[in-house]
């Protein structure tokens, strides 16, 4: 057993947190997600430059990691600046697309990586809520050719993608594991519409709608769930981690503002009461550490074991997300209401996180289910 | 004990609903149900049509144009407001200012101003807290230096809610240093057009404007604007606190929430259910409609015995507690309903004339916002950890 | 509406409160609970002559009261004084038999009101955990009689009973609401036998073997449940005011020792972080309070007003119970953990009362079932 | 990082289970998976097999009989030992007393005290809290007054956890009324024989006899009884707080507990399933499970950390109030689990011997009184309220 993060992790934790403090601010925040864009493709490219596209995938995708150790360092550090360019699409769709096909992948991989392509899995769905077998976009093959009609909701990064990755079905029931398969989507194809927006925590999104839209196979036919929900997989432990970041700062402004606002004569930190319940969001915050632990160890593990970790990690982002949240803004008081003071988006952040790729109640059945 | 309403109160009830229902307009009961942003018209008509009823300002003496409502009645006015999307009246001017004038203001005051709230004449909003004084509202600074006639009014008031609608201020001010400081502070309304007042909009973090700060450099306020003595500011405001209690413990608003909560439960899909037959779902809206019924009757309970006479006591901090807790619970079970279309936020959908296709069910879009917006609930007119404080004293003798 | 006691029900709480103050202190009440029967003849006779149990019935059954109001305030002052004599079993028998019989019943009531018989209600099996349809205690009919095979658990008050109310099945499955009767036996029948015992927190219960024991039907044969729900729904009321009782006793004693226990060379209730627990409990308290007045005020109401307000009721007893006994525990630290201190043994009740009639989470799912 | 094992710590970990397999005695397993009550003798039988192995204080010194077992081994040893029912060693004079007396006592100490309580000579007891001095111990008033070469002590100890079994007590004592409270307390060991030393049995609200108050009158100790300086015993005892900390979060303890009552919830019936299928108790069971699961982790880093020369530090505040508060919850769903079987209690039933069919399942009875004695975990050794101050002044600088 082994707790601490090898050299090039370090090396790698240690460049993105300079980076991100130098280039980062909150108010840069703002700035980028209230471009048209609603990110920055400047700091896009600077990322890539950086490795940092590239330290989520493994050396045989063309990038130079990939295990859960690089996407926890990433991702927490993305979660302390509230990072908004499209991390979370670019790891979904690219672990996706990195084992749905070998070499087309390998192409198209290496220009995500550089930072020149944008990549997006339209999977999830209206009537989905949060599982991942239910697919009702169905794609008939027409002469060789596959041709998609459905509804894709919600898609990260739907709206900017160069390359669409596409789950539809071509065979089973709406909700059945078996007969998923992925397509290559061209963004610019007739019958492809969008409707483009942001999250109400400063994402951006869009609903895709297809009719009668040509897709190209990729990986196995009828066989893509498996892919998916490891994609998911990592997903999951990605945004669990931005949470841990997230909390880390929502805490530690807390605290710091307990120290600095006086009411009654003294400090805010001086009443016990609010030191006890900080202490308790401190706790919560180690133990969702422990949990992020747990699932990227596991990450290479069984699928069962790796399920099992991710759901119990993304139950508790949910729950101690919440409760950070809650406090962080409860004990700032009415500035922590405020746009201009940065608590409150971490806290927006963090409540949203819970739905993103399955919410607290959905990851404690599946757990449950798993744990049978 | 009784549960039962009497024929009296069910009669009452049925004119609240048949009123609501044919004098509410449509397109404000729309905007209101769907979580959009009411103009400063809308409020205008609707507390136009309740004062042509003479239900504006029920609790009101009736001299000055109340309703003599018991606690029983206001409660279920309340109630079934909210349940059929009415904008709720503007408290400022009607519940917080009023009843102070009404006890403590001069003859010409009462004359002046009361039929001005209640036509609409004047909107009034609240300057209480400041910058350094929130919790702590006794330390407030902004200062009304006597010069003649008038005051010169100097300072900085926050958070103050619609002041970009209102025409004029109530604010403590600072008139003396001298002693404990809530014995130097004073009650006194100010023009918000009077040179020198500046309203800078605050943006919330869901990214509305509705509050305010507001800015005094030498404002002349003519010594007739002062309610009841100078140094006595403290003493009125906290009558206030123990005067109007039917909203604070939110029943009426949560009921009305619950239902429309439970209506999306039944809409939305888990696993080829209704979401409302998911079993930690149900539980979560279980344990929070429990709560509801409980906290109903503890709300009653407070209010009739406030209404037979009894000393007002510290009860409403237990409602302030209890009910934004269950309040800001249905707003969580909410965003959690609506599972992956919490997420897309369209600000010009909540305008009023936007006619594009919702992202989602109609009923998404303002549901995170407003959630984070109703995190203030917890925080304004005395924290929750005021509250328990105020228990502390009060209730539990520590 | 009226949240106000009548005369004659303040009349009957004075009564019984100072009866209680002066003749059932917490010594009292060990010195009863560890006699051999585990409570007292004396008391009992006592409260039968002051009217209590009386205050259970109706008139119409012979007492004088029974409603809602009724039960509310005697039970309310038992659970302050941790009262170990046979109310609940009372209560729930006599329910059930004033309803199941014309008038055998009233001759019986009589004389458990009068205080020269005890009644029990052996209806809970080992199958059953909390369901009131599942009996799988056989009754068949031979030449008129019946008889009686199977295994009651846990029968409050079952071990000192002069007449057992035995519930058992006539017809259906082991699950069904129908197919349910009522029979008297008599406690020195031959095959009956009993395990009595004491419960962790000191009242008197037992099991109950039956093999094939003499019954005479009471009420309409098949029919019972019915009764048995509503006798339940009676004593749910009861056990709820009992805990709501207990709920203020742990806190008014958690409040004292607050203001005479010194740490750090303060009173521990200058501590901000206990205050404010402890406001949270009050406010509790108060809902429970109302719940309670809600299941009261519900009693004579349709079927599912009445059980879906005793399920809330319930629940909430569980839940705040829990918190209560916790609480009162904790800030008494060491002390809290005597025998000879008073505040655990309330604690203890507090907990223990989540096993009668249906735990927390039995009438979570039931209210969610009763809402449908 | 990995969470994997390494082969040498498999190998342990086998090691270990075969150990436990062969010689743990099974009279004392049973009772002790039962919840019944062991007896001095069973314990110091136990304790007699341990030490055999040389596995009875591994973390002392290699010179005074320790083992040199890494974090993850002590962690590993922990969690088996639990599992398969063996008793918990005797901390008192093990994991407290020992490494006060190996770091600040004197060679004649050590070669004295320390192989008496590895061969079971003396059973060592606490004997720190005090009627007035419980969460603020530094206010400890039982007093040593050096006349010669004896003290004479006067005073009171309570909670003297099983000293009614104890050979010696190792006392906090006040040797000086000089400086902050702190600074005039010794550190002295007692001999429980010596006249005037009288234990008086705390009785728990569970009914058991496990605690005691130990009573000094006049009792006379020699000089050399006094463990490092005079007045230093505040730093000595402090320093076992952060010295000992595989236990504190309790992770072996509720690993094994857990897995007892899954079996339980798969052998309950609800409503025709098994209760580990109710979605409630599921969803119970499972948050404490992620809890734990977590903890474990949360156990790991920390006890790794500080066997790698990190300072110690407060981080085992958090283990023990999080620690405690899913010990407890195990419980609290044990309770739960056996529904009205939980009420009766035949305190007989703990007692070995005791030969009846027990009321409801074999494993019922012990549940409910063990909940309530365990109450104990979050009060004693720092209550979660004095591990949240520690927090908050080290972790939060407030």
């Amino acid at each position: 057993m082994d707790f601490k993060l090898n050299d090039d992790r370090r090396m790698l934790s240690e460049t993105l947190d300079r980076f991100l403090r130098d280039n980062y601010t909150i108010d840069k925040r703002h700035e980028f997600a209230a471009s048209p864009e609603g990110w920055s493709r400047k700091m896009w490219q600077d990322f890539a430059d950086l490795g940092i596209i590239g330290a989520l995938f493994s050396e045989e995708q063309g990038g130079f990691g990939g295990d859960g150790d690089d996407i926890m360092v990433v991702f927490e550090a993305l979660g302390r600046a509230l990072v908004v360019e499209p991390f979370l699409p670019t790891l979904l769709a690219g672990s996706v697309l990195a084992e749905a096909t070998g070499e087309a992948a390998a192409l198209h991989l290496e220009d995500v990586i550089s930072g020149s392509k944008l990549l997006a899995l339209a999977h999830g769905e209206p009537g989905a809520r949060y599982t991942l077998e239910h697919v009702e976009t169905k794609a008939s093959e027409d002469g060789g050719t596959y041709r998609l009609t459905g509804y894709k909701s919600v898609v990260l990064g739907g709206g900017d993608a160069n390359i669409l990755v596409v789950s539809a079905r071509t065979s089973g029931a709406m909700d059945e594991e078996n007969g998923i398969s992925l397509f290559l989507v061209d963004p610019k194809a007739a019958g492809l519409s969008f409707r483009p927006f942001g999250t109400v925590d400063g994402y951006a999104a869009a609903e895709i709608i297809l009719d009668n839209v040509e897709g190209e196979l990729i990986g196995k036919k009828d066989a893509a769930y498996p892919l998916v929900e490891a994609a998911y997989a990592r997903a999951i432990l990605a945004v669990c981690c931005e949470a841990l970041g997230a909390m880390e700062v929502a805490k530690d402004l807390t605290v710091e503002y307990m120290k600095t606002r006086k009411q009654f004569g003294v400090i805010i930190g001086k009443f016990q009461a609010l030191q006890h319940r900080m202490a308790d969001v401190l706790i919560e915050i180690e133990q969702m550490r422990s949990a992020v632990i747990n699932a990227s160890g596991n990450l290479n593990s069984t699928r069962k074991k790796r399920e099992w970790y991710a759901s119990a990690a993304k139950h508790m982002a949910g729950t101690i997300g919440r409760q950070v949240a809650e406090e962080a803004i409860q004990i700032h008081g009415g500035m922590g209401m405020t746009w201009e003071y940065p608590v409150g988006h971490f806290s927006k952040r963090l409540v949203m996180v819970d739905h993103l790729f399955g919410d607290t109640d959905h990851h404690l059945a599946r757990f449950i289910e798993l744990g049978e | 004990m009784n549960l039962e309403l009497s024929e009296e109160d069910k009669a009452f009830q049925s004119e609240v609903k048949e009123f609501l229902e044919t004098k509410l307009p449509g397109r404000i009961r729309d905007k209101v149900l769907l979580g959009k942003n009411l103009t400063r018209e809308d409020i205008v008509e609707w507390q136009g049509i309740l004062n042509k009823k003479g239900w504006l300002a029920p609790n009101w003496p009736e001299k000055y144009g109340g309703a003599k409502w018991t606690a029983v009645q206001n409660h279920l006015f309340d109630e079934a407001s909210w349940q059929a999307g009415a904008p709720r009246t503007i408290p400022f001017g009607l519940n917080m200012l009023a009843p102070v004038l009404i006890k403590f203001g001069s003859e010409d005051q009462k004359q002046h101003y009361l039929p001005r709230i209640l036509d609409g004449t004047d909107w009034w909003c609240q300057g209480y807290s400041e910058p350094g004084a929130g919790s702590d509202l006794a330390s407030l600074k902004t200062s009304a230096v006597r010069d003649g006639d008038h005051y010169v009014v100097n300072g900085q008031k926050t958070w103050t809610t619609l002041g970009h609608y209102a025409d004029w201020i109530f604010c403590l001010v600072r008139t003396s240093s001298e002693g404990k400081p809530q014995e130097g502070i004073s009650f006194l309304l100010i023009d918000m057009k009077t040179p020198g007042v500046t309203v800078r909009p605050i943006i919330l973090l869901d990214g509305c404007h509705e509050v305010n700060e507001v800015f005094f450099d030498n404002v002349k306020v003519p010594v007739a604007n002062l309610v009841g003595e100078e140094n006595m500011g403290w003493t009125y405001a906290k009558y206030l606190l123990t005067h109007e209690r039917t909203g604070t413990a939110n029943v009426g608003n949560s009921t009305a929430a619950l239902a429309r909560l439970k209506a999306i439960a039944r809409q939305q899909m888990s696993k080829g259910k209704p979401l409302s037959r998911d079993p930690y779902f149900a539980a979560r809206l279980a344990k929070v409609e429990m709560e509801l019924e409980a906290l109903k009757t503890t709300n009653l309970r407070i209010l009739v015995e406030a209404d037979s006479g009894a000393a007002a006591g510290p009860e409403s901090s237990m409602l302030k507690v209890k009910g934004t807790i269950v309040r800001l619970e249905i707003n969580d079970l909410a965003r959690r309903a609506i599972g992956t279309y919490a997420l897309p936020f369209v600000s010009e959908a909540l305008e009023e004339g936007y006619n594009e296709q919702p992202i989602g069910p109609v009923y998404a879009n303002a549901i995170a916002s407003e959630h984070f917006n109703h995190r203030k609930m917890a925080i304004y007119a005395g924290s929750n950890e005021i509250q328990r404080g105020i228990l502390t004293k009060t209730k539990l003798g520590l």
